[in-house]
């Protein structure tokens, strides 16, 4: 197994990419599980559709989406470069596209979480003198920490297996905005790359894997754990 | 405390309309299971919303659909105790304990930690989490927390309904010390006579989502006498024991009565049964009960079959029960004199 | 620096063209972004950095003059290809019409890979049309349809000699005529960004040279 | 049934090693939270495998660690009721309760379901979900459920714990009434004694996953007297009661019991606290309790500071409790004749 | 909204596969899961991984290696050839790649679901004469419903939405093997296509939305049932 400079660098940004997408979604996933879970407003169903989307379409098409909303002309793109950002064809561009692919199964995480949290405890919380603000942040969010890592570890894996998105909006600039899986579509597209590819594959493989098991034992501590 | 309540709640089937206006310092709620208790005190604490109506807690407006007030659970400053106990499972017991403390105005804090887990007696799990303890050591946690809170009201929903019985009875004598040392309204609910003598001063019977009636626990617990697998309980607090032989003497009205486990030097709360009192006509030589008691029938009253029989000495009562048959045998009438046999044993110290 | 947005059958060639240029001028870089042209089209649409554009077909080049997203002064053809047939089968396959005594056929996908629009044009110019209904696989791009041939999953792919040359296993059986389907054409062109980009600008003057052309022959495009 | 026991077993920090044999058709299992009473009934079920040891069950191998057997647990038929209900959530009482009987081979099938509904008062419930039961019902829903498993052994685990104390009154004379009349030999798992009482004639007392010794409940009961809150609690089963001013007379040694709630025409159960029962040393005049029986202090015993009377009337026998001053006074000695007074109202009817 | 006949076709295949694919995953993944949460074996680790792969590797990676292993030269395509049976570039192809994409989703969701079952209830159906297998279909089974629900949700959205593997196994074919996805894809590769693609995606997110409602509902009457 030999992996380039570029192979690196593709891996690093890799990383960065999807701690990035998973350290932004969190709170915004806790958010909404929140809003899934515990309000009750109009137009729950269409929130539930909207998150839900990216789940159902194929990657090419939120990618194409989401380059329409974030380009040049795009109303998120038209309002960014207002502020001097512009994100397509960065890694930050990238990120997006991870988080939106992963959001639906970080919330479904979070929700499966919250929605086992006894509504008495949240009742008491209140009673006690706690706005709606301080029960969330003081009850419901340390009950979600187990539903959200899960979310996350599921979300991070995702991110690091995210292509069809990525290449939209991103683009496939090696070192720049070139990812595992899009490294890997550049060497298996010439016949001369599979091994390399392949190399690539493993490395992914090992990274989810080592996720997967650090979320596990940090899981088991919280369930053992309860502060003293 | 004072509450006027004059509401009206749907859920589902049931409806809930209450117009009344009660004040006392321990307000018990009875009624069958199903009548609406905790959806009263649900909607008194702001956590379900009324239909329609006002409630007010002394002088403020907790809810008016006619003014639009509605408080928000966290300003009303009620505090309440659940059946279980709902620990916040990831804190400990002292987070658990200070969380309403934490949130309390510094100017409200009359109450202060130390004193509290005094009270409850605490101090050996503070440094605990909160799935290591027994039901009745949550149950005290939990309320230590409500009361912390320095609420204007604590409410108790069943908080002794899930403990066996003899953590029912450690227990009581800390809710009691609760209300009483740190003069905490409350307001408790519960299905069991006898709590609700132990916990009350005055009681609302609410039947179908309905007031049926505004009672005392006396009232309660004489009409029901005969039920009650334990009879009638009269409490008894005494004070200034002096000990003979392994036992306690305690002075009661015009003799004295003797207990086999007292405390010298300081008040403790007795209970007795009514069944556990044997009545004499005239007075019996050897008998292995320690108390013998010479006492005037004061009045008598009927429950399902038994009679019920308050016996006076010195300005103090006693309830016994009989069968009717040894009523009449005994030909017991107001202003008769009887002896009253009672076993040294038969007090239970709550505390 | 030149960010150049270029067609993915063309990722080896470039990679090489452009390693060649940066030797002769140090201070030139170049950002590379390869993928299907429609994909780069969209991603200069929406601003997307591009000083280059190099397409596999003229209808995205097209698609972007008509934006006036591209210095249309500057398009130009930058390389031609031919169609093959090659595949690892044993049968002696010499023109189209023994393409019936096969199984499968890859192609790309006629809708979305020009290849396979081309390769569908041919097949129905030589009235194939009803013979092979039935097979032939359709393929998300070339490199896939010829990736079938490489592992035996279709007999053999109508591809691009380029493609067909970085085969292993899979041989050339024999070239389309150039009669059945239209000329396939690599158009260049410098982006509006990139016609005011004198780096990009001198690139794509420096694609017409010698040693530009040479190494696209080595890649089996033709250029005239 | 005849059990032999000897495992060895290690969990975390815990040890249990017992070797041991006893027979008998209602055995209790005693000891403190934590001594390992449920983990050997896991290891005798087959649900935890012993480290090393054997266990037999009358003449079949459960477990032999030396002959590699080791019976998987549907093969044992030992039949367990845990101390919440588990009941099958997703079935409805009905299937709930046949769970185990479908699961029977039809030879072993003594038991059959209409039997056990009628036993168990279940008839109501049959057509119901189990999420509509109180604690109580499940509880029985989960004893029928065992039992009609026709297993060679049924092994209740705390049963009763997690009632309160008026249900586990309720279903005390159930879980009797099935062993009994089903024949089925039980283990008992409780930290009462009077459970212990009232549900088994041999017990073993565990401590720290050792066997400390093997005792009947009667001498359980009689050690335990002075701490337990109820005393000593006699069991009476009397038949033939006659009617009389609404109270029932039922005959007893040498003259009759006088018990406020009986049943005429069949066998009932009573229970009856030490602490219920006062001594005269000679017959008293115009008292209220019914009872004043003639007795003969068949045998004294001390508990921690109170004595134990065993009275004797025609050859049956109840025991009394006195503190000790009141055994002096009465000067009560092994022979003497005493006159106990007990109420009508303090015998409680189980079954 | 206008679609052609071909569309048609591309959204009858989806759906076929997408319930295909999750009615052959669900005693699988039921399977899975319970290894996972009952059982000790050695290797549960490397089982674990093998699970989660299809979740890191971008879809074209797995579509390759699905080839590989299912195609003419392949172990396992060797071996269904035996039987005449060939997988690659059928329909058939395309359920074994929604499948393996949506798998671990569908295991993580099931295995939730059974984490919470009361051993209790295990142990009481053991002594009650049950062997395991039948506590497995009688107990384990049932209590996992709600879990399979929401898990197959997951992935019939998951598999409406699967292009990288599908394309590559299955290929493209109209009418045969072409999902909505593909049809998609083809759309969106020409200028002119956009409009028809962006039907297909609402028809796409419509179906998923329902299933997701269909299974909300499905969820609610379990709870509520618990038979009479
Ligand atoms: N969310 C709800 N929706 C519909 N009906 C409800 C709801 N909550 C309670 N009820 C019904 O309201 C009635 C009163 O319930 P509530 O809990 O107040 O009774 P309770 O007096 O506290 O009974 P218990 O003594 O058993 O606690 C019951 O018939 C109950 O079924
Ligand atoms: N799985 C386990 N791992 C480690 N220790 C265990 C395990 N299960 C039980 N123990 C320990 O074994 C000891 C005996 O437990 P067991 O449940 O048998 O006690 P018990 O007598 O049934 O107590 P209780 O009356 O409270 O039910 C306890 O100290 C307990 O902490
Ligand atoms: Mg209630
Ligand atoms: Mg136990």
């Amino acid at each position: 197994m030999h992996l380039t400079p570029e192979d690196f660098s593709a891996i690093a940004l890799s990383i960065k990419i999807a701690i990035t997408a998973t350290v932004i979604s969190l709170p915004v996933g806790f958010a909404t599980a929140w809003l899934m879970v515990f309000s009750h407003f109009r137009g729950k169903v269409l929130l539930e559709v909207l998150i839900n989307l990216p789940l159902t379409l194929p990657p090419v098409v939120i990618g194409y989406f989401l380059l329409l909303m974030l380009g040049r002309n795009g109303w998120i793109g038209v309002f960014l470069k207002s502020f001097g950002i512009e994100l397509v064809f960065t890694w930050k561009a990238a990120v997006v596209a991870s988080a939106a692919v992963g959001f639906p199964l970080l919330v479904r995480s979070i929700r499966l979480g919250m929605e086992s949290i006894d509504h008495q405890l949240l009742q008491a919380s209140r009673s006690l003198g706690a706005p709606w603000y301080d029960t969330l942040a003081t009850v419901i969010l340390p009950l979600s920490l187990r539903g959200m890592l899960a979310g996350s570890s599921l979300m991070f894996a995702r991110s690091l297996g995210e292509f069809g998105a990525t290449i939209i909006v991103a683009g496939n600039i090696p070192g720049l905005t070139q990812t595992i899986p899009l490294a890997i579509y550049d060497y298996a597209s010439s016949p001369t790359g599979t091994a390399m590819a392949l190399s690539l594959c493993i490395v992914s493989v090992a990274l989810s894997v080592s996720v997967l098991f650090l979320h596990e034992v940090i899981g088991k501590q919280l369930e053992h754990g309860g502060k003293a | 405390m004072k509450l006027c309540i004059d509401i009206e709640k749907r859920q589902g089937d049931f409806s809930l309309a209450l117009n009344t206006e009660f004040s006392g310092e321990r307000v018990g709620l009875f009624g069958a299971s199903g009548s609406g208790k905790s959806t009263l005190v649900h909607l008194i604490a702001g956590l379900i919303k009324p239909d329609a109506g006002e409630i007010y807690l002394d002088d403020t407006c907790l809810f008016s659909s006619r003014n639009r007030i509605d408080l928000s659970p966290e300003k009303r400053r009620i505090a309440l105790v659940f059946q279980q106990a709902t620990l916040f499972p990831h804190l400990g017991v002292k987070s658990n304990l200070l969380y309403g403390y934490k949130r309390c105005r510094p100017a409200e804090r009359r109450i202060k930690p130390e004193a509290i887990i005094e009270v409850l007696n605490l101090g050996h799990l503070v440094g605990r989490g909160v799935g290591k303890l027994s039901g009745g050591e949550k149950q005290r946690v939990a309320l230590g927390r409500a009361v912390l809170a320095n609420p204007r009201l604590l409410v108790m929903d069943e908080p002794l309904s899930a403990l066996d019985d003899s953590l029912r009875y450690q227990i009581i004598p800390y809710l009691r010390s609760v209300s009483a040392e740190f003069g905490i309204p409350c307001l408790f609910i519960s299905h069991s006579l006898i709590e609700m003598q132990l916990m009350t001063e005055r009681v609302l019977v609410v039947r179908d989502g309905r007031l049926a009636s505004i009672s005392t626990p006396d009232e309660l617990a004489r009409t029901g006498m005969a039920t009650n697998p334990r009879g009638y309980l009269n409490l008894l607090r005494l004070d200034g024991a002096t000990q003979k032989d392994g036992l306690f003497l305690y002075p009661w009205g015009e003799s004295d009565l003797i207990i086999s486990e007292g405390r010298i030097g300081e008040e403790s709360l007795f209970e007795l049964s009514s069944r556990d009192i044997i009545l004499f006509k005239s007075h019996p030589e050897a008998i292995s009960a320690r108390n013998l008691l010479e006492c005037r029938v004061a009045e008598l009253f009927d429950s399902d079959g038994r009679k019920g029989i308050v016996l006076e000495s010195g300005g103090k009562t006693l309830v016994a029960e009989i069968v009717r048959p040894a009523a009449e045998e005994l030909g017991i009438a107001t202003g008769a004199t009887v002896f009253a046999a009672i076993k040294a044993s038969a007090f239970r110290r709550l505390g | 620096q030149v960010s150049i947005s270029v067609a993915a059958s063309l990722k080896d060639a470039l990679n090489e063209i452009v390693g060649v240029y940066a030797k002769s001028h140090p201070g030139a870089t170049f950002q590379k972004n390869y993928a299907a042209s429609g994909a780069l089209a969209g991603q200069i649409e929406q601003g997307a950095p591009a000083d280059l554009f190099i397409s596999a077909n003229v209808k995205w080049m097209n698609y972007l003059k008509e934006k006036n997203l591209v210095d249309a002064p500057s398009i130009r053809t930058f390389a031609f290809n031919d169609l093959v047939f090659a595949g690892a089968t044993s049968q002696k396959i010499k023109s189209m019409n023994d393409l019936t005594r096969l199984g499968k056929i890859g192609i790309g996908s006629p809708k979305s890979v020009p290849a396979g629009e081309y390769a569908m044009q041919a097949i129905v110019k030589s009235g194939l049309e009803q013979a092979l209904a039935g097979k032939l696989i359709m393929a998300k791009d070339v490199r896939e349809s010829l990736m079938y041939a490489e592992l035996g999953e279709v007999d053999g792919s109508v591809v691009y000699r380029t493609d067909a040359l970085m085969a292993k296993k899979a041989r050339i059986l024999f070239t389309v005529p150039a009669t059945l389907y239209p000329e396939v054409v690599y158009p260049v062109a410098l982006t509006v960004a990139g016609a005011k980009n004198a780096d990009a600008k001198s690139f794509h003057a420096w694609l017409k040279g010698k040693e530009a052309t040479a190494i696209l022959k080595k890649y089996g495009f033709t250029v005239k």
